[in-house]
């Protein structure tokens, strides 16, 4: 467990903003659900990370968690989609316009259940984006009915059990090509923090499945998605070290105890290794993770998989820099002599 | 009396005055054979010698194999509808040669290959039989070329039977492989053997024959889904997303292909456009919704199924207000239907598309010329009602070939409606309006203004896009009050679109009977009335080309005794919502259905509106 | 004056005579706040009095914290609907407590925790400051409880002010707890303290008080979705696929809950059901049509965004001829709209959903009893006429409690339709018939029989099931007469349904005022017709409990000389249906709609009349 | 390559059936498409395994493939239901009817493109049933595009070039928990029905990811997908096969050599190792595989994964032996008591 606090940060940021202005509206979730304490670390991620606020799109589906993006960067546009289809609303977005930092969040339901479909599409196509699934192996929103995350064998406050195994979200996001997959746990707040800020930094779909525990409906005795459970739990794989490109920090570290991951915008992600021998960019490494993370029942965070260099969706469409949203009618509507050209082929 | 020499059953067909440019050939192939090139040949050939023509793919939903029929129909005063009569039958398929022949018309003149013996099914007709079989083992050398190339031989022996220009031959031959000389030459090669082996082996004794004509200079042939894509182009459509489906997938890749071509920055030769090929539509529908709502011309082409999944979608642009074009090429439904046959079945349920209350901007082309107008018209609809707007075309319209006049080059710029683009142009408006509200009715048109995401760097730009009820300011809200404020300036703003949606186009004056037509089949209905009036009926028409009605409908339906309303579905869908348009004028209209997946013909409209007069 | 005698400001609030056992009683609370069970007791010990009573709870979507209001209504004369006006305002929720004030009549008696200070808000109502954070500490002493017990002292205060019987009160709490001792005690103090200091500090000064009747003797109270649920296990439903959705999720865990208990095998102890949460809405439709396709009793149940997105499968279901009963329990829409409230907005977009031709089955309950016995007859529809069948509810019928008769025992058994189960069957079937043909209409009532997989064997009762053109024997076909032919049996088969479907209800006759309602609009409209009688205004009404329109229908407008036709939707949907089916006759039609996501209430269907009838 | 013919099968099963009573209607597809050969392996498979024809239920959904379910065993039910929705018909209908023996036939663009949710949540509930994907790469029905399967880079007629990753539906099959997943190619024939045998012996769901080539669309030089690529290719890891629990033969095979797998029925596979290391019953190998084999661009073949003990969806849900549809109102309504009980706790 790595939550003990960090150090204060700096009242401004790069671009001259206080936290504040990278703060949204006020939440209306449960006192202590586990989605708050998320927000609270994205906004201080978006906050350090000096991202321009307006740049922000927020994009999500419908849950608890959908909700949040109303909770942070307010300077920014949001855009709450219909149950489990946010990824082709946020891939539209992103092709109208590149420009735009886009973080998803989502539920595990609004993720595994109803939106698998789009969740493997997303992954295949690599879009440049923060996804987020804030995973409580329950349907909070509409009062905590099991989830395709809920574990194997878990039980619902009402006695019910879970008899179908759970889907690995980042299991699912490493054999989908994803470059860039993470599992950490909302009360594991540093963890959270770096490992947002390296989602942030990279350029490709980069996945963080964070246990957060639903307090209303999946926070007792006998869930395996609970605050007690997860903290009991918890084995980090890495401490989570990040650099970002506008800080000239040179630290020596131990290639032997560290991993330095070198991201596309420049920034670096250390990596303390906790488990000697694990390599974070090397995907067969991560597989036999996962998996024996399963079999033994144990519940492991950290940066699991990352490659740094995969080639994300808009690159390979080879978009010009201005956002096609921004391109006038000049830009793209052709000539008479095209249309005529086209006529005269046709006579 | 038979066409050839040989023949022994004697004909009765009857040897009637000659028949000029004014028939149907239907050619019965099986699918994958290649008869495809065949049949454009043979069309185009006529269209260059001046006579207007059309074409018609009747195929199977099927790859290879399965019978096919192609209509390719000459008319002198230029319809182009579908004609039941058939004048020229030819039968390469021997799957349904015999149905084939038993379904033409006393008089017809039948091709076929002459193994199929079809010369005993009945002794009104011409037959000629044909030995393509053999012909083709002479013509062509290339074993595996033979089966493609069979059917081109029956091109040069129809040119031959129907005086088609030799050398217009040659040029549509040119034009349909363009630069690939060796299928010229193994083509023309073809043709050519057949039209020699006619010409020394047949004896013309039917009556039809082709006649060059001066109509249509300049004209060009195209189908439909390539004129919506030129619209689509040309509106400067910024973001594809589409699935594939029959009969909507050629539209889309038209669009890339012209786009690849055309839609290129000058500057830094990198593409103007995105066309992503979505895994099903509703990441299509959410795509191009993510897309408008970034500010982009974002369209989406599909068929009735898709529009079924993007059901929800369609509600949430509806609601948050987000301009999306969809195209619904129509198909035969309900469910998976006739995927290759044609109708005008999702009117009424794409009208309400979604749950609850919610209507939508529908425009209905009615030609290729259309196609390309209302594609343009519909981006602009859509940013200015910022809301999904659909095309409702269909598959004649949309995979057959048409002709038309050159598309002119659009004479206006385009509207994008209400937006807020720069940080000048924000504090223009909130010097204007005191402050920008996201859902508030500022003009009073029920319309209004929207900033997008990324573009200006001011808190009070930025508002958030849900499908749940909202403030004027675009908060959560679950007031009764505010979610009625909403709801009625929505309702506000399509009264306002009812006034700013393609008009209906009106034909006629005075008559006491009223056609009301919509889409393609506008052509079946214009050849009905003109027969009709031959035959002393006046009518008059309206053609619908969007929902909501514009005020004029309802005039229209109030200044006529009985309105006939024709309809491409089993249950009048254009006709009951017209009812509901015409209050108590409702009683005036009468529903001609046609739905057999068939395009409509003339025949349909004249028995319907014959019917109702009691002639 | 001021109830309590510390009271600085003299109220003006009139001081008429009492109102007894007619009046609401308003509980503003935030959501998660326990407060739901406080609400049940009060109204359940009102219940038990013998007071006709009924709840609504109006919360927001969210789990915690946000606002929610509780209005339990007691009516001696037994109206049940929405009431507008609040006699007794029980303000807990400090966020919303100086609007809720406002918001009641003049001479309402306002009980609120002292320190919100309110009664300088207003002095025209009966102010009852009560210290409830100071009691609480007082009465419980596990810290941990009281932010969820507090609510059960304002129980106790409003049963002294009202009241009501101190026994009926426990006897409420045992029921609400029941055999959880512990909670039941810490609760009784909690009430107990409230009444004892009510009666010790307040003086009763508003008009309102509560006597015990003998109205309810035997009645149960239920929610819509038990009452369904209750219906479907009678039923002898097999299949359930569903996914969670308010307000239909807890129909699905009400039958979870029903069948756990009462459908084991009496002799294997296994379950006679299989419920399925499905991954969606897509799953769960296809789910339940390959059950229905394999025999099952099949059902789902969901709100709009659900059946937007089962609207491509219910085309197959339509068009292949599967059962399936779907339960839509409405909320607000477009989209997401407003998730807790209620609505009855997709009755036109599903009577038309999906694309193509196509219109489908509704069965709309009106009541609790309703919902039991049409759910029933929806799975008899379902397998008779081989479609899916909605049954549309609402959330105010959907999830509030309602009074009612105790459920009578089916007294027949059930339709399952022109099913061959058994070899012997078959061989009955093909002697009768020649042959078994899936899609022929051997009966002249357009539905044809069917078999079902694995259970015959035989090679010519097997059929293949396809959403594609198919022949009355289920062989693939494109031919357009065998389209039309199945398209016009498919017309037929639901105008057969027309007959079967269950009729309207017609109360009164002769009258020149016609209304016609459904579903949860017919609370609100028999207390409006009662108070429009008094005023000297009769109405005879039609309540519509089925689409398609039973003929009884359009007797009925053509009885009246204007029909008012409620509609809680903004666009007037069944207004618009009417209208079509009405056909010369619509122009009697006017159309009364409610649309803020509030239930229906009496006065809104009485300004409607009165409007129109220029009073 | 295994595609040497079988011994001719006798002319009559246990059942005392010849083959033609488990054929089909006439196809319509293509002259050489692959799925007509799958179609033949079917056929023979379900003749030699002796299954009771009307038992069978034949589930598509659409697609060039989808179609063939029509082309055999036409004694059994067919469900031809909507694009991509297949995995859901066949769920209710084996809810109603678990004495069915379904069989499902798909196309990528079917389960891969607009049905990867559904299988996704079919595989996590373990349905049993034989699930075939004949694998072209495109959507053959719709006239060739390019279909989530297609290989990264591979090229259409038309010259354009894929530059998304393939979904290996093999890899998600194992990740998500199916306990019998094979891959073959429509040009082994006998290869195809081992693994088809196998698959009917299985109870719970039995992945095939067929290579199937599209003659028309998608079988030129420069596909991945065609059989030239495929036979050239294509690499088996075992020879399969199968001795079904009605025939009593006792074959000796050394351990070392020879996989033997006991299936549900009492049937065996016998799996002769063509990689001297392969252990089809272990995940990890299984996952080592499979990636191994996408980054060498290898094209294995044969049973990549079993677990036969895993439980199945419809015994986790203690349904009795009869079939729900076949039960009658006696036992499904409630008695009087029942109701009044439920009366009585609402007063
Ligand atoms: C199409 C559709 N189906 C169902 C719902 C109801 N619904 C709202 S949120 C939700 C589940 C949310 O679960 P999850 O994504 O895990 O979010 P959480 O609330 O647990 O954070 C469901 C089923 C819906 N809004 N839309
Ligand atoms: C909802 C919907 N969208 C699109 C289609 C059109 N469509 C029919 S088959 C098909 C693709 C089939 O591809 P695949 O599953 O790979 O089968 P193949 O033809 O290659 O065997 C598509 C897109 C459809 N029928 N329904
Ligand atoms: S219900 Fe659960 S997930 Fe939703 S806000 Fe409450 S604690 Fe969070
Ligand atoms: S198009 Fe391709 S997949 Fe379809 S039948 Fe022809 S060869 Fe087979
Ligand atoms: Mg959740
Ligand atoms: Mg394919």
């Amino acid at each position: 467990m790595s939550s003990t606090a960090e150090p204060k940060a700096p009242p401004s940021n790069r671009l001259g903003l206080d936290v504040k202005q990278y703060g949204g509206g006020k939440s209306t979730l449960c006192v202590g659900c586990g989605h708050d304490v998320i927000t609270r670390q994205i906004t201080q991620a978006f906050f350090e990370m000096g991202v321009t606020p307006h740049k922000v799109a927020k994009m999500s589906g419908i849950g608890c968690s959908s909700k949040t993006t109303a909770y942070f960067v307010d300077r920014g546009h949001g855009f709450n989609a219909v149950h489990g289809r946010m990824p082709a609303v946020a891939t539209g977005a992103m092709l109208a316009n590149h420009h735009l930092l886009t973080i998803g969040v989502s539920g595990d339901g609004d993720t595994a259940s109803i939106g698998a479909g789009q969740f493997v599409h997303l992954l295949r196509r690599n879009l440049p984006m923060v996804y987020i699934v804030e995973n409580n192996g329950v349907y909070g929103l509409t009062k905590g009915q099991f989830s395709a995350t809920a574990d194997f064998g878990s039980k619902l406050k009402s006695g019910v059990v879970n008899d179908l195994p759970a889907i690995d979200l980042c299991a699912m996001a490493i054999e989908l090509g994803c470059g860039y997959v993470a599992r950490s746990f909302s009360g594991d707040m540093k963890q959270l923090l770096g490992l947002l800020k390296g989602a942030i930094a990279h350029r490709g779909t980069a996945l963080l499945d964070v246990i957060s525990p639903c307090v209303t409906f999946n926070n007792h005795e006998s869930s395996t998605k609970s605050y007690k459970w997860a903290k009991d739990h918890e084995i980090p794989i890495q401490e989570i070290g990040f650099v970002p490109f506008f800080e000239d920090i040179h630290v020596d570290y131990d290639p032997g105890t560290t991993q330095d991951v070198a991201l596309h915008d420049g920034s670096h992600i250390r990596l303390k290794k906790l488990r000697a021998d694990y390599d974070a960019m090397d995907k067969t490494s991560a597989y036999a993770l996962l998996h024996e993370a399963k079999e033994k029942g144990e519940f492991l965070t950290g940066l699991i998989y990352v490659e740094p260099e995969k080639k994300d969706f808009l690159s390979l469409l080879g978009l010009p820099d201005q956002p096609l949203a921004a391109m006038t009618l000049e830009q793209t509507r052709p000539g008479p002599e095209a249309l005529e050209q086209i006529m005269e082929s046709l006579r | 009396m038979s066409a050839v020499l040989e023949e022994k059953i004697p004909s009765e067909a009857p040897l009637g005055p000659s028949v000029v440019n004014d028939f149907s050939i239907h050619v019965a192939t099986a699918n994958g054979s290649g008869s495809q090139s065949s049949n454009s040949i043979l069309m185009r050939a006529i269209f260059q010698m001046g006579i207007p023509v059309s074409g018609k793919n009747l195929f199977p939903s099927n790859i290879q194999g399965l019978p096919t029929w192609f209509t390719i129909r000459a008319s002198k005063d230029g319809f182009i509808a579908r004609r039941r009569d058939v004048g020229v039958l030819i039968c390469m398929n021997p799957e349904t040669a015999h149905e084939d022949v038993r379904t033409v018309h006393p008089g017809a003149a039948v091709i076929y290959e002459e193994n199929l013996k079809l010369h005993t099914l009945r002794n009104d007709v011409h037959f000629y039989p044909v030995p393509f079989s053999k012909l083709v083992l002479e013509l062509v050398h290339d074993g595996k070329l033979r089966r493609l190339v069979v059917n081109m031989i029956y091109v040069g022996v129809a040119a031959w039977l129907l005086n088609v220009d030799r050398e217009e031959i040659q040029k549509a031959l040119s034009k349909q492989f363009h630069g690939k000389e060796k299928a010229i030459e193994v083509n023309w090669t073809a043709i050519q053997g057949g039209w020699d082996w006619a010409e020394q082996n047949l004896k013309k004794a039917d009556p039809f024959r082709l006649e060059r004509m001066n109509k249509n200079a300049g004209k060009v042939m195209i189908d439909g889904n390539a004129a919506a894509a030129i619209g689509c182009m040309m509106a400067g459509v910024n973001v594809v997303a589409w699935y594939p489906i029959t009969p909507s997938s050629s539209l889309a890749e038209s669009l890339i292909d012209f786009c690849r071509e055309y839609r290129k920055d000058p500057i830094t030769g990198k593409p103007t456009f995105a066309i992503v090929q979505a895994e099903d539509e509703l990441a299509a529908a959410g795509m191009i919704l993510g897309a408008g709502w970034a500010g982009a011309r974002a369209m989406t082409t599909t068929s009735g199924p898709g529009i079924s999944l993007m059901s929800e979608f369609v509600g949430l642009g509806y609601y948050a207000e987000i301009p999306a074009v969809i195209f619904d090429v129509q198909r035969v439904g309900p469910s998976t239907g006739l995927p290759t046959r044609t109708m005008q079945g999702d009117i009424l349920s794409t009208y309400c598309l979604s749950q609850g209350d919610a209507f939508h901007i529908l425009v209905i082309p009615a030609s290729v010329e259309e196609c390309y107008t209302l594609s343009m018209e519909a981006f602009d609809l859509a940013e200015r009602f910022q809301t999904p707007v659909f095309v409702m075309m269909d598959l004649d319209l949309g995979m057959n070939n048409w002709m038309a006049e050159p598309f002119p080059y659009p004479d206006k710029g385009i509207d994008r409606g209400k937006v807020i683009r720069t940080a000048e142009e924000f504090s223009a408006h909130t010097q204007k309006y005191k402050e920008f509200a996201r859902y508030r009715d500022v003009d009073g048109d029920g319309i209004p203004w929207r900033t997008l995401p990324g573009m200006i760097d001011n808190p009070a730009a930025a508002y958030f896009t849900r499908g749940s009820g909202h403030t004027e300011r675009a908060a959560y809200s679950e007031r009764p009050e505010d979610y009625k404020n909403n709801m009625d300036r929505l309702s506000r703003k399509f009264e306002t679109a009812r006034l700013h949606v393609p008009k209906p186009v009106v034909e006629g004056e005075g008559s006491r009977i009223g056609v009301v037509q919509y889409g393609s089949s506008d052509f079946a209905v214009q050849e009905a009335r003109a027969i009709l009036k031959r035959k002393g009926i006046a009518t008059d028409c309206l053609r619908i080309r969007a929902l909501p009605f514009t005020p004029e409908t309802r005039h229209f339906i109030s200044q006529h005794e009985r309105v006939y309303v024709v309809d491409q579905n089993r249950d009048g869908q254009m006709f009951s919502l017209l009812s509901l348009e015409a209050g108590p004028d409702a009683a005036r209209l009468k529903s001609i259905r046609h739905y057999d997946g068939f395009p409509l013909d003339a025949e349909t409209v004249i028995e319907g509106i014959e019917a109702g007069e009691k002639v």
